[in-house]
């Protein structure tokens, strides 16, 4: 056998290098279109809802503690602060539903994805028409009369 | 008779401008981190950004490494990100880029970056590889004959059979971006020529292979695949129909 | 072969052992692998991940007379080979190439390839430039096709099929020399593009399949990265090369770009038109018009551009006119195309006609193989083990002109044959030793441009060369052209021993990749022009204006080239040595050329 | 990475876990459950938020009035578990995705699958063993049709 073929040789294995994933800076934001960007809301309105369900469960439960001890928390619901949060809950409640049935059609109609950019569209037109009719009775609620 | 085809066609005027572009560079070997540079280069509206790479490296800075090949968008070894977007560099003309701003360009997202525009591709076709890529067929055909397929058959998994596995669209998804277990589009779309192709007898094995928790249900159909394929594959299409056919049972 | 291999590191060189060697995974090298595979220990070697190689390109399709839609049979399939490469082809060759062709098809489809379709579910064939029903009466529908992706469908369907045999790749591996010991093929070197290092494969039997080089010229259809490396290290060992002066110039390239358009368009029925929309190959081949073979049409264009009969602005292309096809036909059997000319061009071939013009496209030539694939090292000895397939190699199936679709059918055909036999040769013998350090010479080629101090770029010199090229050496040559670019090259060659690398790093110095193909580009420049110069008639690909006629008198041979004396040495008739090997006739007397 | 350590096996089988594979039937579940809620939380807030006073009327009375009616606790139940369990599926998509390190994952992973259950739990228990008119509470507080208030 030759001097240098490899078959004479011990094997060593060689390290292969490896490379950690720089971080910084950090690329460009992804500029991805409609499809991501209602990804990204439907998330972001997921985990809100989900928190404020948490929460929510929890305060309606007091109803089996005591009547005041409910109307205490309920009461909280109430103020201004809180009804302009019962509208970003409504919105964020608004668009994960409207975009969810987006979704459901995505998958299971058969030319869903070839829409998807329109539906995408008209999930945020019924949205607005969503929120249209109900800040203004919201508003009414909170501020209007007593 | 000598003849020069020196001048690009001139079907619309061609002009010539200056173009910036910002390219992300990394060589791991001298850089603690990636960092931007600008280079300004003369590029002819009909160029593309392979050209003003190509420019770039070839007179200004030979160190600047791509991968790249046929320049016609044939290949797939010029995915990038350019201007925020996965494409080919040799399959987007400048003059279809905002020329006013400079024009951004990165490696792809997602997969480890090994130099400047460079990224590792083993994990990709890693799990290119584990969807059986290949015919499953135990029948025989006659001997010396073709197996026998109708134009409809054909037809029906005639747009997954393009793809160049480029990647634009498995490094373009927000899921495969989070940890890079899922198997990615990339990957089903090669499941999908093949699960919806008859002569094979594969499929249920390929559609057990992508039942699962990095199969096609991470997608969230955020469409970025679609968008970035460069051969314009439905991507997003094909993984809904791969999903019916787990759901179904059979493709 | 699937048990887990060893390789051992010496000096920072790793080596590693293979019964078969194949240099390059475009469709020869991987259809080699499917045959040498399962059957020896096999390592497949490729400087690009193998799905990008160029066969990915071809569009139109691979010729093979199924007869599946019109009557065919192969002998007409052969004799059209034969004429179409203008009788230099080896006809025992053309003959196992036309009646391989059939089982080379359904190879493919059996290994799952989506052909296109008849109704009756048959494999569709379409019509090709040069292929004709019963010699020559007229166009025959040969060509079985993909839509215009049949390169890419063969090249995906060869790797899934290496995917499931499970066969060793060494994807970005630049071999950059053939190991010899004495005049025995040991094993070859490879450069690792993303660590740097060096790596010498032992192997019994070796196939080269590193396709073409048409990158020296400036308007081609090739793909960047065909340097023609493999060729230029076969040359550089001091093997012949044959019929270099023979390339092939696709009439159809995009104008200025050199992107391909397949001739399957003018199969399907698009005409070429000058300024005046005359359909021009009507005068020049009234029987098949645009359907002549390439060499041919090639020419006729670049008369009428040069007898101003051009269209556009500066009269410098003509026209390729689909619109009359319809959207439906252009979308659906040739949709690349159709969105080539829309993105590069901005034009719609559905409403209006592409300019085209002539691109640089196919090598015949190359290494000289016999019809086994076995390398020669002159007329007829072989070296043994040693084997090349593919564009790389010259059997000669094309002769001085390809027709079309019959490369994607080489590449199989000798591909298969390639494999095969060296699978059948590692069998039979043992490893050769290698010599002492067989990378040494690479080491230090590698080690010079890296710290080099030179002044030229790299990019600059690439650019006079493949400018020269196409001025001088493109479909019409003269005499003074060729002298002409002889002299460039010979200045070139001059600057590249004072070329400048900018990249010094180890990891994917693709910079100093791009200097050592730059090398063998212009080690086959000069080889192509000095063939050329030295044929003096006209047959193929091969036009010389000064020489308009076919001399079968004097030039019925193949051209051998020879590096001889100082590889270095300026003069390309000091180091360069022409000999000639005999045609292989068969059945069909040479005759006048005529569609 | 490069050379190839072992070659590659060819057409492995997939050495995946059979058995009921939970992906499929979680995916089908928000679907599913996406469709249904989309009924029950609109109509929850048509009759909270913007039905009558709004939000103003919500007290205790309000909501023992309302689960003192059957129709209300079978929707109010189907809501929860639904509404929670679709959220915590969801929570559980985005733990898996972002969580990349094994420990925190399961921490949060258990963390969600405890809260559900508790909360679960919780909820179901007030909304069956719920009184709407407890004894020894304020008149005022209590539904009209409790018997203090007759
Ligand atoms: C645009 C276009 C369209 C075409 N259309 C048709 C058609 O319709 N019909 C037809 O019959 N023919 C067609 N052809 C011709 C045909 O496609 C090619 O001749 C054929 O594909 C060549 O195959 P190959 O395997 O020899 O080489 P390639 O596919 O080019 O492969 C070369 C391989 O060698 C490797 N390699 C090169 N150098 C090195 C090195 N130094 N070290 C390691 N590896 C190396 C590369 O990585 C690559 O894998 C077309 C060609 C082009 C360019
Ligand atoms: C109102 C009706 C609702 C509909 C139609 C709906 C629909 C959907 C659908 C279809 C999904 C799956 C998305 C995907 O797979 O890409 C989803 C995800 C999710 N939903 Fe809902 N949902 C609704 C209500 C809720 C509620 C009330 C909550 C909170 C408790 C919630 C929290 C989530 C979360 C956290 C996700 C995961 C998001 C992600 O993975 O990106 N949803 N929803
Ligand atoms: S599907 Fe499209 S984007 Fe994805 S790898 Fe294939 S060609 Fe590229
Ligand atoms: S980008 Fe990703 S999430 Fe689905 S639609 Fe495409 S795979
Ligand atoms: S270089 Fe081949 S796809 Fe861009």
């Amino acid at each position: 056998m030759p001097e240098k073929s490899a078959g004479t040789l011990a094997t060593e294995t060689v390290a292969s290098p490896t490379i950690r994933m720089p971080k910084r800076p950090a690329g460009t934001l992804y500029r991805g279109r409609e499809g991501m960007w209602s990804w990204v809301l439907h998330r972001i309105t997921g985990v809100a809802i989900y928190f404020f369900l948490l929460v929510h469960i929890l305060d309606t439960s007091l109803v089996r503690l005591s009547p005041e001890a409910y109307n205490a928390v309920i009461g909280a619901y109430k103020t201004p602060i809180m009804g302009l949060g019962e509208i970003g809950l409504v919105a964020a409640i608004g668009l994960h539903a409207l975009n969810g049935l987006r979704i459901i059609l995505i998958d299971f109609w058969s030319v869903g994805t070839k829409h998807q950019r329109v539906m995408f569209w008209v999930v945020i037109g019924l949205w607005l028409v969503l929120l249209a009719g109900f800040i203004p009775r919201q508003l009414m609620h909170i501020f209007g009369g007593e | 008779m000598t003849l020069v085809t020196d001048a690009p066609a001139e079907v619309g005027a061609v002009q010539a401008y200056t173009a910036t572009l910002i390219i992300r560079r990394f060589d791991p070997d001298v850089d603690a981190e990636p960092y931007w540079q600008d280079f300004d280069v003369e590029v002819y509206s009909t160029d593309r950004v392979l050209d003003a790479l190509h420019k770039i490296k070839w007179e200004q800075d030979g160190s600047l490494t791509f991968r790249r090949s046929c320049a016609h968008g044939i290949c797939g070894s010029d995915a990038m990100r350019i201007n925020g977007k996965n494409r080919l560099a040799c399959k987007t003309l400048i003059k279809d880029l905002d020329i006013s701003k400079p024009i951004y360009v990165e490696a792809i997202k997602g997969l480890p970056l090994e130099k400047d525009l460079i990224v590792d591709m083993e994990p990709f076709f890693e799990s290119y590889r584990s969807i059986n890529p290949f015919l499953m067929a135990t029948s025989k055909p006659e001997k010396g004959k073709e197996r026998v397929q109708s134009v409809v058959a054909r037809e029906r998994f005639d747009d997954t059979t393009k793809c160049i596995l480029c990647a634009a669209c498995t490094s373009s998804c927000p899921v495969f971006w989070t940890d890079g277990q899922y198997f990615g589009p990339a990957a089903i779309v090669n499941a999908h020529r093949f699960i919806f192709d008859d002569r094979d007898e594969g499929a249920q094995v390929r559609l057990d292979i992508l039942n699962d928790k990095e199969g096609v249900w991470r997608c969230r159909t955020t469409f970025n695949c679609s968008e970035a394929c460069p051969r314009g594959i439905q991507v997003t299409q094909a993984i809904a129909e791969v999903k019916q056919a787990i759901l179904r049972g059979k493709p | 072969m699937t048990e887990p291999y060893e390789s051992t590191t010496v000096d920072g060189v790793r080596y590693h052992q293979f019964d078969v060697v194949i240099v390059g995974a475009g469709g020869a090298g991987m259809r080699a692998a499917i045959e040498a595979g399962p059957k020896a220990r096999t390592a497949v070697i490729s400087k690009l991940y193998p799905t990008r190689s160029h066969t990915g390109a071809a569009q139109g399709g691979m010729a093979a007379a199924l007869a599946n839609v019109e009557e065919d049979n192969w002998e007409w399939h052969t004799f059209d080979t034969v004429k179409g490469g203008d009788y230099l082809v080896d006809q025992d060759a053309a003959e196992i190439l036309a009646k391989e062709a059939i089982d080379a098809v359904i190879d493919l489809e059996n290994m799952g390839l989506p052909f296109n379709r008849t109704p009756e579910g048959k494999i569709d064939q379409r019509r090709f430039g040069g292929h004709t029903r019963d010699h020559g009466k007229a166009p025959v529908r040969r060509a079985c096709y993909a839509a215009d992706r049949t390169g890419h469908m063969i090249l995906q369907t060869l790797f899934q099929n290496c995917v499931k045999l499970g066969i060793n790749f060494f994807n970005e591996f630049y071999v950059l020399d053939l190991v010899m010991t004495g005049d025995k093929p040991s094993g070859v070197v490879a450069y690792e593009l993303s660590t740097g290092e060096l790596h010498v494969f032992q192997a019994k039997a070796i196939v080269f399949a590193t396709g073409g080089f048409g990158k020296i010229y400036k308007t081609t259809s090739n793909a960047h990265t065909l340097t023609g490396d493999g060729v230029g290290i076969i040359w550089r060992k001091g093997l012949p090369l044959e019929d270099m002066e023979f390339f092939q110039f696709h009439p159809t390239g995009l104008a200025g770009l050199g992107i391909l358009l397949t001739e399957g368009a003018r199969g399907e029925g698009a005409i070429l038109r000058n300024a005046s929309g005359e359909r021009f190959m009507e005068r020049y081949a009234p029987t098949i018009k645009d359907l002549a073979p390439r060499d041919i049409v090639s020419r006729c264009m670049v008369q009428e551009v040069a007898e101003g009969r051009g269209a556009g602005p500066h009269k410098d292309y003509v026209l390729l006119d689909c619109t009359h096809l319809g959207a439906e036909i252009l979308e659906t059997k040739l949709p690349d195309i159709t969105e080539f000319a829309r993105t590069y061009l901005g034009v719609d071939p559905v409403v209006e006609p592409v300019p085209v013009m002539p691109t640089a496209h196919y090598a015949m030539g190359g290494i000289p193989t016999n019809v086994k694939a076995e390398v020669l090292r002159d007329n007829d000895t072989v070296v043994p083990g040693l084997y090349a397939a593919g564009e790389c190699a010259c059997v000669s199936v094309h002769g001085s002109n390809r027709l079309g679709t019959n490369s994607l059918l080489d590449i199989n055909v000798f591909g298969k044959r390639a494999g095969n036999n060296a699978v059948e040769y590692a069998a039979t013998v043992d490893f050769t030793p290698l010599p002492d350090d067989p990378a040494a010479g690479i080491r230090s080629l590698i080690e010079s441009l890296r710290n080099s101090t030179g002044t030229e770029r790299i990019a600059a010199i690439r650019k006079e060369l493949q400018d020269h090229m196409d001025r001088s050496a493109q479909v019409f040559r003269t005499e003074e052209s060729l002298t002409e670019v002889t002299k460039v090259i010979h200045d070139l060659r001059e600057r590249y021993k004072n070329i400048a690398i900018q990249d010094h790093g180890k990891r994917f110095n693709t910079d100093l990749l791009e200097a050592i193909e730059l090398g063998f580009l212009l080690d086959l420049a000069e080889v192509v022009v000095f063939s050329a110069r030295n044929r003096k008639e006209s047959r193929g690909g091969h036009m010389r204006d000064d020489y308009p006629n076919r001399d079968d008198a004097n030039y019925m041979k193949h051209t051998m080239a020879y590096l001889t004396g100082d590889p270095h040495s300026a003069d390309a008739a000091d180091h360069i040595r022409l000999d000639w090997k005999p045609v292989t006739i068969t059945r069909y007397e040479p005759m006048e050329r005529k569609y | 990475m490069t050379t190839i350590e072992a070659p590659r096996t060819p057409a492995a089988k997939p050495q995946r876990r059979r058995g009921i594979n939970w992906e499929k039937w979680g995916w089908m579940y928000m679907r599913a459950s996406g469709v249904v809620l989309v009924v029950l939380i609109f109509g929850h807030l048509f009759v909270n938020l913007v039905a009558g006073e709004g939000v103003k009327a919500i007290d205790f009375a309000f909501v023992a009035g309302k689960l003192a009616d059957p129709f209300w606790v079978v929707w109010d139940t189907l809501l929860l578990w639904l509404a929670l369990i679709h959220g915590a599926n969801g929570m559980r998509t985005l733990v898996n995705d972002y969580a990349t390190n094994p420990t925190v994952r399961r921490i949060l992973l258990g963390a969600i699958l405890a809260s559900t259950v508790v909360l679960l739990t919780l909820g179901t228990l007030v909304i069956y063993t719920f009184d709407p008119c407890p004894a020894g509470q304020p008149a005022d507080l209590l539904p009209s049709f409790c018997p203090v208030n007759q």
